[in-house]
């Protein structure tokens, strides 16, 4: 449908407060209704879970969301627990080198597949199959894999490198890291494919110029592509980051939280406690302060990234 | 008056006089350094990911004695393919032992309807917030994105809930909506920053011809959204084809997907498990999103191409 | 004399298309070259070859003397502006133009003071600190231009630069790089389709079809005497009458048209004298060379013809007549006013046309 | 909704088999491996035997964290299944209290199940306001002992009776190179401190803490025993040396690697799948062989109210499946195969193995309330938490273990 016209505006001619209402609504109508699903999903989905979560979180209800107002116990509780603290500092260590890696060797990767290299599609395909099986399995081949005594120091030391140890799996301090091998194959193909797709979207001249200008293939990547990329790198960001936030089948198929809790992480403590434990409240007061910690990151850099100019990014 | 290079300082090597009578085009040797750099990081790159692969299809080979006293490195002594066959026809999934074969109609008719509605979905939400910016459309775009980092079990009882006030908890509709909303986020960032790439004058000459939103929407943008359309294909194929707990909890018994087979067989928490089993049934689950991915690396490539001559 | 480029048995083909074939053109110090053809004619994949961005499959390029057939763009002392322009969004002019060289760690002065230098030629010095989002088309080429400014080479390439641009800009542009050209004196390779450009810029121009250089020689003589039917057709707009007929040689070389119509060729230069026999050619003659009216009887040759359409186009008037049952258009001035149906005398000197083979198409 | 446009014909008498109109039940539980789904292949034969109605199968593997939020989701959701089983235990007491759940009262009394039932404190987490929601099939314990001969063969010991002899055994067992104590990474440790509590501290301790949650008791002398066997069992276990499944477990037993472990009576499906045989491959001690009484707690079924408008014929097909699962015939065919024990004491048990005959005279002096069956969900998550990180992280002293035991205990509801 057509937008209003300028002269149909002018003809209404009711006051500016009729033209003030019509450009509210009556501008974009079509936008608006497209969009329409989107508003109604973000008001009633997200706003209305977040709000049901923190209502929620503040009552002792335990299997069904029923229970009554205890002020902040669950939280006086969640602080008090020790394997609460552990998983947010777990996910800290975890989510810092998981986003950095997965960037940096998504973004390397992507490099050497726009070398116009032969077998590309074959490539391709191998760094992204991890992505398409289900972790419960693949995590159990990494546990295999990592096992002192199954797998690869176990072999190791068979063949007579005894001296051979990787024991990340069952060390409390490098459990994170054995996480991060896995977490990174499964992860890295998917963002790969995204940062490839951006690389391709820059304008041929650039290059062309560039080349001509005498900047080192490297140097063009860092300096000039890797700017005008800021789309697909803020995708990949979100992408990575939510996948950190709620890692949970990672840590469920490959260590299940151990050694001890060495590698227990937020939303596993969400789910244990919502639907193991049956006591929804202290989950949700978990969940709370998960949302709490991403609306201090989120709402500052959106406000850049998209609210404070206005422009068109 | 020029300030070219000058010439390197070293005495005159061979390749300088080469190139006084260079000719045609230029000798590149089949071994360049940058070659060898760019092929030897892809091997060990292919060795990370291949090798698990490795693990999993020789143990899906082997007997299960086989695996508990053998190496699981070393390849299947005596292969047999009845590992395979079990997984997908006889494997146990509580009373019944059809293995994964019944519930792979159930994921198709929940994959293709979900992926297809989320991504129309998302598309046009990523164009109009783009292009047709209105009044606090950014702010709805804000929440979105930090919609994407509640954790889903959070929101289970929740949609539980909205899903039965509009009646259609326990089928497909209900599922369908389920997986819209969670692709929502990302599929919206996925196609909003792809059309802020896309030359405004694409746009505005549109508008001029007196195009309105649904017309510029189908005739120009979506044609070229080729590329992104294969990205988000990939993430939605396969967070709904290996979803478990939205298929089981909101498509109804008649439509239990086929991880919820896969689920039962490999993460029996009682029972001694067979991973030759376990194994076959996790790579005949993957088969469809993996066949997705190499067709679409086509798609991809052409996509691609046609995205970078609109340069 | 050195040439500035030189290009020897040049070819190029991508798989098994053969798009520059065995094509020579040398270029002299300070020249300005314009490279002009339809889209498709290979004229940018040359200019890219000169560039170094595309490896050439057989042949050699020269720039001042030196063999640069394997070498680096960098290495080869161009610069080149491109149809996109083409500068880095992200970075400032100030940063566009000075990345190169830093990148190439030359000392900061240095540096200051080319971009001062390059600025200051292309009035450029208050957009410094902008993005080139927020500039204009016309700014943003200049901004391009700068860039190989500031590098001091030796040759500058241009790969349709103005074709993004409004009318107007571009013929203000247009100014300017000539202005550029007169002041620096450096060797520029120019390519285009649009011939005003060509011919208003260029010292020599090289028409091309095919991967093949048709023409090269100055305007005037690409303008007056084109070596070829295609050459004639291309320059000139509205383009070039043709009356397609037979030469007769001999002392008194005469044309006769298809109907009949027979037109005295004697002033014609001829590149070889025609030998007496008959040859099926065609008689070239551009609609500003026909007079019209009284002017039309002192030419050797002239005719009533009967007047189609006319087309005032406010300078002069275009008309449509037709002349031994082919289309001729000339131009006459907007006083002599002209209307349908009217028959009029129209005259040439064919001296001034030019003469084609059917066969070969080439000049006779 | 489920639909089905049947005729309402009432039932004729219980244990009819031509019941006019077969209607379809929906059944869901969390047996999903070879051994369990065996035992309720069992359940499913007698039901549509005996009433012609259908079962029909929707297993959902994950125990408590992987089943539980279906079942919940699709009962609060207005789809719920015909019937379901569940932990015997306080799970499902909210969906009781809420009135989600069938009362089963006058089925119970109709049977008179006081006559058969083999412990009535089975059926006390059942039980709200007097009316009964569910009916116990069986009963699992985790009071286990189970001892490798190959393993103690190998150095020349008796296998051990008690769990002091078993202790004393260790030493030796280490420098034959075998694991004294085997045990897989996860959920199994949860188990172990309840049976440390009732065969070291007795049947006293285990009411004062699990019934009474007495928080002196736990602070007692006899608890502190307790924490220090389980400070024992941590010296002798590392993560290097723990195996991924349980059942690997069984398989370290019966190869004589590992000389022991604590776990549930389910264990012994596994070790008879993998060929080992009770007495000659490997040894069984109830309660540690210290103490005369069996924790246990075991599965239930609950049957969920359905929307009105669902055919009778279903809400038939419900009763009636109550009624068989208690029933003898499908009590000895299902708990035979699952290796747990019945419910009713009028079941011949004589083809049941060794370890299942001397688990019944222990049942004999009635059965004490385990973890899982007195305590909430909420506060075993918190034990079992507890039980995790002092077996992975050795600076936690047995009187932190204690005192943390103690403050979960205090707050537990």
């Amino acid at each position: 449908m057509a937008d209003m016209t300028v002269e149909q505006a002018r003809k209404g001619g009711a006051g500016s407060l009729t033209r003030f209402l019509r450009n509210i609504f009556l501008r974009n109508l079509s936008a608006k209704i497209a969009a329409a699903p989107m508003m109604a999903t973000v008001l009633v989905v997200f706003v209305g879970c977040t709000i049901w979560t923190i209502w929620y979180s503040f009552t002792n209800s335990r299997l069904l969301p029923s229970g009554d107002f205890v002020g902040f116990e669950q939280y006086q509780r969640l602080f008090a627990t020790r394997r609460w603290n552990v998983s947010v500092t777990n996910l800290v260590t975890y989510g810092a080198f998981s986003l950095v890696f997965t960037m940096v060797f998504g973004f390397l990767l992507a490099v050497l597949m726009d070398q116009k290299i032969r077998f590309e599609n074959a490539f391709r395909t191998i760094m992204l199959y991890p992505f398409a099986l289900s972790f419960i399995v693949t995590g159990l081949v990494w546990q295999w894999i990592m096992n002192p005594s199954l797998g690869l120091q176990g072999t190791m030391r068979n063949l007579g490198w005894t001296g051979f140890t990787f024991d990340w799996l069952t060390n409390p301090r490098m459990v994170l890291y054995a996480l991060l091998i896995a977490g990174l194959w499964q992860g890295v193909g998917f963002v790969m494919i995204l940062m490839l797709a951006g690389l391709r979207g820059i304008d041929g001249e650039i290059w062309k110029a560039a080349r001509v200008d005498g900047i080192p293939t490297w140097r063009t990547y860092l300096s000039i592509v890797l700017p005008m990329m800021r789309g697909v790198l803020v995708t990949a960001v979100v992408l990575v980051g939510s996948g950190i936030v709620r890692l949970y089948d990672l840590v469920v198929a490959l260590t299940d939280g151990g050694p001890g809790i060495a590698s227990e992480v937020p939303a596993k403590y969400v789910y244990n406690y919502m639907f193991g434990a049956g006591n929804i409240a202290q989950g949700l007061a978990a969940s709370t302060m998960m949302l709490l910690t991403v609306m201090i990151i989120i709402i500052p850099w959106a406000y850049l990234e998209f609210g404070g100019k206005g422009n068109r990014k | 008056m020029s300030q070219t290079a000058t010439i390197s300082s070293a005495g005159p090597t061979a390749s300088q006089d080469a190139r006084v009578e260079a000719r045609g085009p230029r000798p590149t040797p089949f071994f360049t350094p940058r070659k060898i750099v760019i092929y030897s990081i892809l091997f060990f790159a292919c060795l990370y990911f291949l090798f698990p692969l490795y693990v999993m299809i020789t143990t899906s080979f082997k007997t299960m004695p086989e695996i508990r006293w053998g190496n699981i490195f070393a390849p299947p002594i005596e292969p047999t393919g009845e590992a395979w066959i079990k997984a997908w026809t006889s494997a146990c999934t509580g009373l019944t032992c059809q293995g994964l074969s019944p519930g792979f109609w159930n994921s198709v008719k929940i994959t293709v309807p979900s992926t297809l509605v989320s991504i129309f979905i998302a598309a046009v939400n990523g164009y109009a917030l783009i292009n047709w910016r209105f009044k606090g459309s950014e702010i709805f775009f804000t929440i979105l994105i930090f919609g994407s980092f509640i954790p889903y079990q959070v929101m289970l009882y929740p949609l539980v809930m909205i899903t039965r006030e509009l009646g259609i908890f326990g089928s497909l509709w209900a599922v369908i909506l389920v997986h819209t909303i969670f692709g929502m986020p990302i599929l919206t960032l996925l196609f909003r920053n792809y059309f802020a790439s896309l030359p405004v004058e694409l746009f505005k000459a549109a508008r001029v011809d007196g195009a309105g939103f649904w017309r510029i929407f189908f005739e120009i943008m979506l044609p070229m959204s080729l590329p992104i359309f294969v990205v988000a294909m990939i993430l939605q194929i396969t967070g709904i084809w290996n979803d478990f707990l939205f298929g089981v909890v909101f498509a109804g018994t008649q439509n239990y997907p086929m991880t919820v087979q896969l689920n039962n067989i490999v993460n029996s928490v009682q029972g001694s498990p067979e991973y030759n089993v376990n194994m076959a049934a996790t790579i005949l689950t993957g088969l469809v999103p993996l066949i997705v991915y190499f067709v679409s690396g086509r798609l991809f490539v052409r996509g691609i191409a046609a995205g970078a001559v609109k340069g | 004399m050195q040439h500035s480029v030189s290009i020897r048995d040049l070819s190029l083909n991508f798989g098994h298309v053969k798009v520059l074939e065995h094509l020579n053109l040398d270029i002299a110090e300070g020249e300005f070259i314009v490279l002009l053809g339809p889209s498709g004619c290979g004229k940018s994949t040359l200019l890219n070859c000169i560039a170094g961005l595309l490896d050439v499959s057989d042949g050699q390029i020269f720039i001042n003397g030196k063999n640069v057939t394997w070498e680096e763009p960098k290495d080869r002392g161009i610069g080149m502006v491109f149809q996109s322009y083409a500068l880095y969004p992200q970075m400032t002019v100030e940063r566009n133009l000075s990345f190169g060289l830093r990148v190439a760690r030359m000392q900061k002065d240095e540096v200051e003071r080319r971009v001062k230098r390059a600025s200051e030629i292309l009035q450029i010095e208050p957009l410094l600190k902008r993005k080139p989002v927020e500039l204009s088309g016309g700014q943003r080429q200049r901004v391009a231009i700068g860039r190989a400014l500031v590098r001091d080479v030796d040759v500058f390439l241009f790969d349709e630069p103005l074709s993004n641009l409004d009318a107007k800009l571009r013929s203000d542009l247009r100014v300017e790089i000539k202005r550029l050209h007169q002041r620096l004196k450096n060797t520029m390779i120019y390519v285009t389709h649009d011939q005003i450009e060509a011919l208003t810029l260029a010292d020599r121009i090289a028409i091309m079809k095919n991967g093949v250089i048709q023409q090269l020689a100055d305007p005037h003589t690409i303008y007056n005497k084109p070596t070829n039917l295609y050459v004639a057709g291309f320059i000139g707009s509205p383009s070039m009458n043709f009356l397609e007929g037979e030469l007769q040689g001999g002392t008194e070389p005469v044309f006769r048209a298809n109907d009949g119509t027979v037109i005295p060729v004697k002033t014609y230069a001829f590149e070889t004298a025609p030998n007496g026999g008959a040859v099926k050619g065609v008689l070239g003659v551009r609609p500003e060379h026909i007079a019209v009216g009284e002017a039309a009887k002192a030419m050797p040759f002239a005719t009533e013809v009967e007047v189609e359409i006319v087309e005032p186009m406010g300078s002069d008037t275009l008309a449509y007549t037709k002349l031994a049952g082919q289309t001729l258009t000339f131009r006459a001035d907007s006083e002599i006013n002209l209307r349908d149906g009217q028959t009029v005398l129209v005259g040439f000197d064919p001296g001034r046309g030019s003469i084609f083979d059917t066969a070969t198409s080439n000049r006779i | 909704m489920k639909k089905y446009a049947v005729v309402a014909a009432m039932a004729t008498a219980f244990l009819s088999s031509t019941a006019i109109n077969a209607a379809e039940l929906e059944v869901t539980h969390w047996w999903t491996s070879a051994g369990e789904a065996a035992a309720v292949a069992e359940f499913a034969r007698v039901f549509e035997e005996q009433t012609g109605h259908t079962w029909v199968d929707s297993a959902l593997s994950g125990s408590g964290t992987g089943a539980n939020p279906v079942i919940i989701s699709r009962i609060i959701g207005g789809d719920p299944m015909g019937a379901t089983q569940m932990n015997t235990g306080r799970d499902a007491e909210e969906l009781i209290q809420a009135g989600l759940m069938r009362d089963l009262t006058d089925i119970a009394e109709e049977l008179n199940i006081n006559e058969f039932y083999v412990d009535q404190s089975l059926l006390e987490p059942c039980t709200y306001e007097g009316r009964i929601y569910c009916f116990p099939v069986n009963i699992h314990s985790w009071d286990w002992l189970w001892l490798s001969t190959a393993a103690y063969e190998e150095i020349g010991q008796p296998v051990p009776t008690t769990w002091d002899e078993y202790v004393a055994s260790w030493p030796a067992l280490e420098e034959a190179g075998i694991l004294p104590f085997g045990l897989a990474t996860g959920w199994p440790i949860a188990g172990v401190p309840g049976v440390l509590l009732s065969g070291i501290g007795g049947s006293e301790l285990v009411l004062a803490v699990n019934r009474d949650k007495d928080v002196e008791a736990v602070r007692g002398p006899e608890f502190r025993k307790v924490a220090e066997a389980m400070d024992a069992i941590r010296s002798v276990v590392s993560p290097d040396t723990m195996v991924p499944a349980f059942a690997d477990v069984g398989n370290q037993i019966l190869a004589g690697e590992a000389a022991g472990n604590i776990h549930g009576d389910w264990l012994q499906g596994d070790l008879q799948v993998a060929g080992g045989v009770p007495g000659e491959d490997y040894e069984c001690l109830p309660a540690l062989g210290m103490n005369d009484q069996l924790t246990g707690g075991g599965d239930a079924f609950y049957f969920p109210v359905l929307p009105e408008g669902t055919d009778p014929e279903v809400l038939e097909a419900q009763t009636e499946l109550a009624k068989i699962l208690i029933s003898p015939e499908a009590q000895l065919a299902f708990n035979l195969k699952k290796g747990s024990m019945p419910i009713r004491t009028d079941v011949d048990l004589s083809q049941a193995n060794a370890c299942m005959q001397k688990a019944l005279k222990l049942l004999e002096n009635g059965l004490l309330p385990s973890g899982d069956f007195a305590l909430s969900s909420d506060t075993q998550q918190q034990l079992q938490d507890l039980n995790i990180e002092f077996l992975g992280d050795d600076s936690i002293t047995v009187d932190d273990y204690v005192e943390r035991y103690a403050s979960i205990i205090e707050t537990a509801d």
